[in-house]
């Protein structure tokens, strides 16, 4: 090896010359050109082990030129960009790309599990079903770490990944697949007509086989056909071209996924840039021109590394003019073996023989071999290749003959092509045995896709070119845009016959299958043998195909196989199944811009920048930030500052920010009777100027959220929802209202964002709402008591709705402003406030009161309690309908014996309280059967100076006296708590009637 | 999956919210028919094949739609309004 | 324009520097500009008043609302489709409450009318990369073959909800948002356009 | 054959060819004493136990595709008792430690690996939740704890502690969690009970069920019609299609799930996580790939593949509790259809019908179930009547309310 690229041709290729790129593997260094793949530059450099099998670690080498690599899979960059398994034929080379091998130790070139292939024959497939059974304990201590270390592939970078990813969405008429000579020609055609195209390749450049085949196409060759193709494409405003984009998925109506490597060729992303891009696009029509895939020939020892699809050979030769050897042998089903045959003489190399199974090789594979002075050894196969880390000869098997073993280092392999028919599959459709193409087609593909090219089963370059501009054409009509039917460039007469061979009669030695899961012929046996020969069986038993290459070059092969180990013909033996992605995506491509915390948005309160100012604490409450607490220098802990706030609330005056609480706008003449049908209380009778709290439920006659409405007029009301169902709620009230009671009059809309509204309690709260409200509205206890509810201004003129409504059981009011003036409102309720020694409290010290209020929230309701349960089934109205209400008198829901809302104290006034806690009788055992039911909810009360709880106890209203445990295994307490009315502070509500 | 909303045209599905079978009526049974309203919360027709169910587009129009769907394609068959949505 | 003891705060204060962001070369791709002041108010028709809450508004304003996704303007007053039986209100140079009170002027009671002035922020987007940015996180085609000038929308930027219309050919959109997400919709709207150079104007 | 190291080793001498199938493919027979329509990992289980604890050995298991085709063959893979209601908890308490002796109770490693399922919390109120749970489960006997947040940090390391939008406060631990492989669970039943006698009858679909005066007599099929003295359903996505061949209408919707596997790496993830904040769970295969999944696509589908908006969701997640997943590539995705159940619990009892049984409604947790289920089903289609470990799983609970809804998400299948 060196870094002089022995390997490279004199001339040709589509390589920068100019330039050289220098890059590193495994630590060596070498250089490459611009227009280079990793694998065409290793290639160029004369390396041939690149890799390490699954199983058996056995040496690997460069199979293909494209995405269907199973073998030649690196660990490419470093550090935190390393990136795993990725195939070197896919990776566009650049200045500095460093890639190691992988799935070795200590080395590449000395891998000590290659021991593993001693152990070949008990290695078989679906061994470890069989063994490691005993002792049972061992599994997890012994066997398994051991297979999971040998198993698995590259090691991932254990690292946040540091590039950025993005997603777009795009449209178009017709949206092609691939840009070989079909796609090309599809966009063209369709391009012409003025239809919106999109025209997806994975490569790095456009032309598919067109840049590895030295046909031509019109007077051109393939290259620059497809470089003026792309141009016309290019200068018409409707076609879009992503280059190095792989459409990986198909979804229903007309939607396709698409990742395009925006600077996978760099090293690494530029600013602004991302690393990669999702595409989500939808198109009217696509036209699958995906191309075909070649398959490998299964003999002994198929998998050295200098045996090479044919194919590759002629991509690293022409478009590469990389020498992949020095002396080849040629072994193909088909005729193409002619065109192999004719590249590697024109490049200078060698061609021992050219190994044809068929009986009578056409003429033109017969010229070929004659013209490069090669043995043409007809009705022979290949059996077994020669060689260890590489390939140093071949044996030769001539039906009826004795062996012949032939010196080379350079097998050029072709069992046919397999069109890519994977997307016609992605919607369920089955692929279908075509005699004619040797490979499965499209059966019924996706709503809106034809196929056209190889991946129709069309191999000769004429019908290629014909059918995908047909298919381009026919989809834009389609989509109404009509036009002429480009000429098709004329081309050379090329012959795809082929004879079916999907294992060499009489191999020696391991035949592979599936090479980067180390599948050989004789495991398709044995799994048939064992009654898993029925292909999606086969596949899980031996594991064919469910490798990162999902087995693109083996598929068929296997089946081939199976027909003849089952006597069954290929037709009807069926497949597996083609999945998404096509080719492996990666997973920060589908996230997009998610991460971190942009995954979710975030919802600010109107007070944030304030808040933030006061050195607040801030806490998600579902996609909400709300302050938790404001602490002041000085103070021990969040306790103390919680502490310090409900105090001040409860012997003065507090502000909070509430406007995160749902609120819902409703008029129109059946506002009420909307209300009446929603809630299980009574709203008819609900007087202008007021408010009442409300319950729903769900259907399921549970409790689905409450709050407190209030009647601004006759026909209009403004509800409020908790923070955690405010969506919820208004989709369920459109439901209602567009669904079930189309009839009602009522119109509503969520106004949660366009209200600043805060909570000011305590005391000394109606002072300083007298400050802050204008003249002349009162706000005496008479003028406005509780529960009162009206539109006025304040702040000198800002309009503003006043609410007299309490959560924390102190004389508190809710004044809303338009959330624009939420920020100077604040300010202006601090200021104003100051004289009577006003605090902002958070949501903490907001939970604390309300559970010293026994308010129900959050862990209460949780979606598995009752109206009853909470002690608000009084409030129903028996004489209405309403949802929930017949489920809700279901037996389950109206037992007794059910869990009800009640309070706890600990007996020992030090002890702490948990939510989570369970509650057993005094005397029971600490078993399922006596689990009496849990702690909901819990705070510190500093009014009165010890831990008090909520929670659900079985007949709980019933036991309020009583002592019970509260255990709490998962944080080893238990304590005894006593059972007591849920409203700890002022249960008649004296303070906040006030 | 698109859904070709009838008022803003066709959307990709994450702009929906599924809700389920839109073929129950909601009972005007009393609530002692219990039986009535256990079929109606509970019970479902769950067919493979043409399914009528609730849509609502909720980051579009917010209108709740009635959409016939192939339960084993996922091919739309057709797309109303909900009565109270127009 | 409001004439009280307090000051009003934009959703987008301290979020939208004006100068140049993203990409420092060439000219910016995108362009965007707060409109602070507009009045937005929600016009609801009542059941089965769909048709003469339009009439009244044409009889008021001379504009035809829309049944469609469709946006109209006209001497600094618009409505903009905004669901069946919704629009969405438009005044510039109207205080909330001055526009709320025209609105209902004009359709008497044929509709509700809810203030939403504060409840969203207004962007506008314009240059020749404007429909590319947009691309990145809303799912609708911008195509001019399908969306231009006096087009509405009611749809996702990635994760938020926003209404849009075109305003003509440039191409340029107003894009209202929700108050509580402007943050979130600014970086996304900051990470979409970076890469085409980002010109933000005063509003 | 009896499987073991030394058989292993002497067939390895002998080029493997001694083996023989791993269950027979018998031709229906004309009558069965039970015939259990559907052959997943709950038909199969039940078969297996109807044969080993109650004798009854004239058992089919007929399924319409290849055996294993169904959620058995797709799910990911996850073993837990982490449930808090006491309908569930013992259940599935039963269910592990079937699992625990499953290899050698059934001559078959399927690789049931006690790696432990943690379930994270990012809030309080998730913390609360968390602990009302583990608590539940330690008054029955199961293993739980709660870690705090530095805790989750030296137990799975890799999970984002410093950018998180909703950031990682601690989570539930069950150590005796973990993973089984799918396929090897259904195969290693299969064989189990094919030992011991049952016809496994496969790509056989089953289009009728024939009820003779409120009596269920058998079934017809697309291998012809066979007579049944007991019909048990275990259809799973498939339930609401089975049933209704006997007039039922069950209180089930099927959902599509999808599940994600990555390409093969060297081990990354030692044991299988839950996200808090969205729907999101992870674990690492013994092949290398990680196996992955998240939320239901949302609407009713038989369809086995879901749509595009739910793999990116899966992705966001898989990023916002990961953030080094990003240039780890997803391989493959695929769906199974889930009989979602009204209130996210299974059922597990007779019918109206005499004779006929229904096993559905297992969500998107089944195959943790696959022992106790068929342990409780074949003990139910003996007796005539639920054992004490699926005694909650009725029919008519929907009718009285016993529900068993765990997340309390009321009668919303795709919200369970
Ligand atoms: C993506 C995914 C992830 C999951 N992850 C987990 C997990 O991590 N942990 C967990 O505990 N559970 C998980 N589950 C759920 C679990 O897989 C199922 O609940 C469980 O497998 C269902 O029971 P089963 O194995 O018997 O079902 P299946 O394997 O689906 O068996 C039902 C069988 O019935 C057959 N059938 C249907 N109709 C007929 C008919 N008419 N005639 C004959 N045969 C018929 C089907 O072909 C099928 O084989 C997951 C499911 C999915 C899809
Ligand atoms: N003689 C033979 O037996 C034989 C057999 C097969 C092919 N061929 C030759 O190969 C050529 C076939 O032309 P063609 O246009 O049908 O195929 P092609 O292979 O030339 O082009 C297909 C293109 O699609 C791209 N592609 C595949 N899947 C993709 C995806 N999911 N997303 C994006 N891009 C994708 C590939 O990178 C490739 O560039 C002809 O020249 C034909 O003669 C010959
Ligand atoms: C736990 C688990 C791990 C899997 N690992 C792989 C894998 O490594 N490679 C692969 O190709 N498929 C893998 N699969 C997916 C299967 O190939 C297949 O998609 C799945 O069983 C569903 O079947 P279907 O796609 O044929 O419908 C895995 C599936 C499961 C359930
Ligand atoms: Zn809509």
């Amino acid at each position: 090896m060196s870094g002089t690229q022995a390997g490279r041709l004199a001339a040709g290729g589509l390589i920068d010359r100019s330039r050289s790129l220098g890059f590193r593997f495994d630590g060596q260094a070498f250089t490459g050109h611009p227009g280079d793949t990793l694998a065409s530059a290793l290639v160029a450099n004369g390396v041939r082990l690149v890799g390490r099998s699954f199983k058996y670690h056995r040496p690997r080498g460069i199979l293909s030129a494209g995405v269907e690599e199973p073998n030649a899979l690196v660990e490419l960059r470093e550090g935190a960009r390393r990136e795993p398994n990725t195939r070197a034929t896919m990776v566009e080379l650049w200045d500095g790309l460093a890639a190691t091998s992988q799935n070795r130790w200590p080395s590449l070139g000395f891998d000590l599990l290659a021991v593993n292939a001693l152990a070949a024959p008990v290695f078989a497939a679906g061994f470890y079903y069989k063994t490691f059974m005993w002792p049972a304990a061992f599994w997890e201590r012994v066997y398994e770490p051991l297979i999971r270390r040998a198993a698995g592939l590259g090691r991932a970078a254990g690292a946040p990944d540091p590039d950025s990813y993005e997603k777009m969405t795009a449209f178009c008429d017709v949206l092609v697949i691939g840009a070989g000579p079909a796609g090309l020609m599809a966009a063209l055609a369709a391009g012409r007509t003025g239809a919106r195209v999109a025209l997806c390749e994975q490569d790095f450049r456009l032309g598919g086989r067109a840049l590895s085949e030295r046909q031509t196409i019109g007077t051109q060759s393939g290259a620059e056909w497809a470089a003026a193709v792309a141009a016309e494409l290019a200068q018409m405003p409707q076609v879009q071209i992503l280059p190095r984009t792989t459409v990986f998925g198909v979804y229903d109506g007309g939607t396709y996924a698409a990742v395009e490597r925006v600077s996978d060729h760099l090293p690494e992303p530029p600013p602004y840039q991302p690393r990669q891009r999702l595409w989500r696009i939808v198109a009217k029509r696509a036209v699958l021109a995906a191309g075909a895939i070649e398959r490998p020939l299964v003999f002994g020892d198929n998998d050295r590394p200098g045996v090479m699809l044919a194919g590759a050979v002629r991509s690293y030769l022409n478009r590469f003019a990389a020498r992949p050897g020095q002396r080849a042998v040629v072994f193909a089903n088909n005729d193409e073996a002619a065109r192999t045959v004719a590249d590697l003489a024109a490049a200078g190399i060698a061609v021992a023989a050219v190994v044809d199974p068929r009986a009578d090789p056409p003429p033109a594979v017969r010229q070929a071999a004659q013209a490069a002075g090669a043995r043409l050894v007809a009705d022979a196969v290949v059996v077994r290749a020669i060689g260890g880390r590489g390939l140093r000869g071949a044996d030769i098997l001539p039906r009826g003959g004795s062996v012949l073993r032939l010196s080379c280092d350079l097998l050029a392999m072709s069992g046919g092509w397999t069109p890519t028919a994977h997307l016609t599959s992605h919607l369920g459709g089955k692929p279908s045995w075509s005699a004619v193409a040797g490979g499965f087609v499209a059966g019924n593909p996706p709503p809106g896709m034809q196929i056209a090219g190889a991946a129709a089963g069309t191999f000769a370059l004429a019908g290629c070119l014909t059918s995908g501009a047909q298919a381009g054409f026919a989809a834009a009509a389609d989509c109404g845009f009509a036009g002429t039917l480009p000429d098709v460039p004329a081309t050379e007469p090329d012959t795809t016959e082929f004879a079916p061979l999907w294992r060499v009669p009489g191999h020696r030695g391991k035949a592979f299958v599936d090479f980067q899961n180390d599948v050989s012929d004789t495991d398709l046996e044995l799994a048939n043998r064992e009654g898993f020969g029925a292909p999606e069986h086969a596949k899980r038993y031996t594991t064919l195909g469910m490798a990162t290459d999902q087995g693109k070059t083996a598929s068929v092969n296997a089946l081939g196989i199976l027909a003849e180990v089952r006597g069954r013909p290929l037709a009807t033996l069926g497949t597996t199944t083609f999945r998404p992605p096509y080719t492996p995506v990666a997973i920060g491509a589908l996230a997009g811009l998610s991460r971190g915390h942009a995954f979710r948005p975030t919802r600010l309160t109107p007070s944030h920048t304030w808040a933030e100012e006061q050195g607040a604490v801030f806490v998600e409450a579902g996609a909400w930030l709300r302050a938790q607490y404001f602490p002041r220098s000085g103070e021990a802990g969040w306790l103390a500052t919680v502490s310090r706030e409900v105090q001040a609330v409860r012997s003065g005056v507090g502000v909070c920010d509430v406007s995160t609480l749902g609120k819902i706008d409703l008029q129109g003449p059946d506002a009420a009777a909307f209300l009446e049908r929603l809630y299980i209380n009574r709203w008819h009778s609900l007087k202008i100027g007021r408010a009442r709290y409300g319950v729903m439920l769900r259907e399921d006659g549970f409790v689905f959220d409450d709050g407190t409405t209030a009647r601004l007029a006759e026909r209009h009301f403004v509800m409020t929802t908790t923070t955690a169902n405010a969506a919820a709620v208004l989709r369920h009230m459109e439901f209602c209202h567009q669904c079930l009671w189309p009839e009602l009059d009522v119109q509503f809309a969520s106004i949660t964002d366009q209200w600043a509204q805060f909570s000011i309690a305590g005391p000394r709260a109606r002072e300083v709402v007298a400050a802050i409200v204008d003249p002349p509205h009162d706000v005496s206890n008479a003028g406005f008591p509780h529960l009162a509810a009206t539109e006025l201004t304040a702040f000198r003129g800002v309009r503003a709705r006043l609410f007299r409504i309490s959560f924390s059981g102190e004389l508190a009011y809710e004044i809303a402003v338009p959330a624009r003036f939420g920020d100077a409102a604040i300010r202006g309720i601090m200021a104003e406030g100051a004289p009577f020694g006003i605090v902002p409290y958070g949501v903490e010290a907001l939970g604390v009161m309300r559970i010293e209020k026994g308010h129900p929230a959050g862990g209460e309701l949780n979606g598995q309690t009752t109206a009853r349960d909470l002690g608000l089934g009084r409030m129903t109205a028996i004489d209405k309908d309403f949802i929930g209400r017949a489920m809700a008198r279901r037996p389950a829901l109206e037992d007794p014996e059910r869990p009800a809302l009640v309070g706890f104290a600990p007996l020992e006034p030090a002890d702490r309280l948990h939510a989570g806690a369970h509650f057993l009788a005094h005397d029971a055992a600490g078993t399922t059967a006596d689990d009496a039911g849990h702690m909901t909810s819990v705070a510190f009360s500093p009014t009165f100076g010890h831990w008090i709880g909520l929670g659900l106890l079985a007949r709980g209203r019933e036991r309020i006296g009583e002592v019970v445990r509260a255990t709490d295994p998962v944080r080893s307490a238990e304590i005894l708590v006593r059972v007591c009315d849920p409203a700890f502070l002022d249960p008649q509500g004296e303070r906040m009637r006030g | 999956m698109r859904i070709d909303c009838p008022f803003c045209g066709e959307r990709g599905i994450r702009e929906f919210l599924y809700l389920g079978d839109a073929t129950l009526p909601r009972p005007a049974a009393p609530p002692e028919d219990q039986a009535a309203w256990h079929a109606y919360v509970y019970l479902r027709d769950n067919p493979a094949g043409p399914h009528r169910e609730y849509w609502q587009h909720e980051a579009g129009c917010r209108a709740w739609l009635v959409v016939e769907r192939d339960t084993r394609s996922h091919a739309i068959l057709g797309v109303t309004a909900a009565p109270g949505a127009a | 324009m409001d004439d009280t003891a307090l000051t009003t705060l934009s959703c987008l204060a301290g979020l939208a520097h004006p100068g140049r962001h993203g990409n420092p070369d060439g000219p910016p791709g995108v362009t965007v500009r707060e409109r602070p002041h507009l009045a937005l108010s929600l016009l609801i028709a009542r059941r089965g008043q769909a048709d003469a809450a339009a009439s009244a508004l044409a009889a008021r304003f001379g504009l035809a609302a829309p049944h469609r996704p469709k946006a109209v303007f006209g001497n600094g007053v618009g409505l903009v489709w905004a669901g069946p039986r919704h629009w969405l209100g438009v005044m510039e140079r109207q205080s909330p409450e001055a526009a709320e009170a025209s609105w209902r002027a004009a359709l008497a009671d044929t509709a509700a009318v809810i203030d939403q002035s504060s409840g969203r922020g207004v962007l506008r987007i314009a240059g020749p990369q404007a429909r590319t940015a947009l691309a990145k996180g809303m799912p609708i085609d911008l195509h001019p073959r399908a969306f231009g000038p006096g087009d509405a929308a009611i749809t996702l930027a990635e994760q938020i909800a926003v209404q849009l219309w075109q305003v003509d050919d440039a191409p340029t959109y107003d894009i209202v948002f929700p108050r509580s997400t402007a943050g979130d919709f600014w970086h996304w709207l900051n990470a979409s356009a970076a890469a085409y150079g980002l010109l933000v104007q005063a509003g | 054959m009896r499987y073991s190291f030394v058989s292993l080793l002497s067939q390895a001498l002998r080029g493997q060819r001694g083996w023989t199938p791993v269950w027979r493919e018998p031709e229906p027979k004309a009558e069965y004493d039970v015939v259990i329509v559907g052959g997943g990992g709950h038909g199969l289980s039940t078969a297996y136990y109807l044969a080993k604890e109650h004798g009854i050995t004239n058992v089919a298991v007929i399924d319409k595709s290849y055996l294993g085709s169904g959620n058995i063959g797709r799910n990911t893979t996850i073993i837990r008792s982490n449930y808090l209601l006491p309908g569930n908890t013992p259940f599935y308490e039963w269910s592990l430690k079937l699992w625990e002796g499953l290899e050698q109770d059934i001559n078959y490693n399927a690789m049931v690996s006690q790696r432990g399922v943690l379930n994270l919390h990012h809030s309080d109120a998730q913390r609360d939740a968390n602990a009302r749970r583990g608590n539940a489960m330690r008054l029955a006997g199961v293993d739980a704890e709660l870690l705090d947040r530095e805790q989750v940090r030296a137990f799975a390391p890799g999970l984002d502690f410093d950018t998180a939008r909703f950031p990682i406060q601690g989570g539930l631990l069950q150590r005796r969690g973990g993973t089984v492989r799918h396929d090897a669970v259904a195969w290693g039943y299969a064989r189990a009970a094919d030992a011991r006698g049952v016809d496994i009858i496969q790509n056989c679909e089953v289009t009728g069920i024939r009820v003779e005066a409120g009596r269920a007599v058998g079934v017809e099929t697309a291998k012809g019609y066979i007579r049944a003295g007991k019909v048990a359903l275990a259809a799973a996505g498939n339930s609401s299609r089975v049933a209704a061949l006997a007039g039922l209408r069950l209180p089930i919707e099927s959902h599509v799930l999808q599940a994600f596997v990555s390409e093969g790496l060297k081990p990354l993830i030692d044991t299988v996580v839950t996200f808090g904040a969205g729907h999101f769970y992870i674990s690492q295969s013994d092949k290398g790939g990680l196996v992955f999944g998240g939320d239901l696509d949302g609407y009713n589908s038989y369809a086995q593949r879901g749509n595009l908006p739910l793999v990116e969701d899966v992705a966001e997640e898989a990023m916002a509790m990961m953030p080094g997943l990003g240039r780890l590539r997803v391989l493959r995705s695929w769906g199974g259809v889930m009989d979602m159940s009204m209130d996210g619990s299974p059922i597990i009892d007779r019918t109206p019908i005499d004779g006929l049984f229904l096993n559905a409604g297992w969500c998107y947790g089944g195959f943790k179930a696959t022992p106790a289920s068929g342990w409780c089903y074949a003990w139910t289609i003996a007796h005539g009547a639920p054992h004490a470990l699926n005694a909650a799983y009725r029919l008519d609970r929907f009718a009285t309310g016993h529900l068993i809804d765990e997340r309390g998400a009321g009668a919303h299948p795709n919200h369970h």
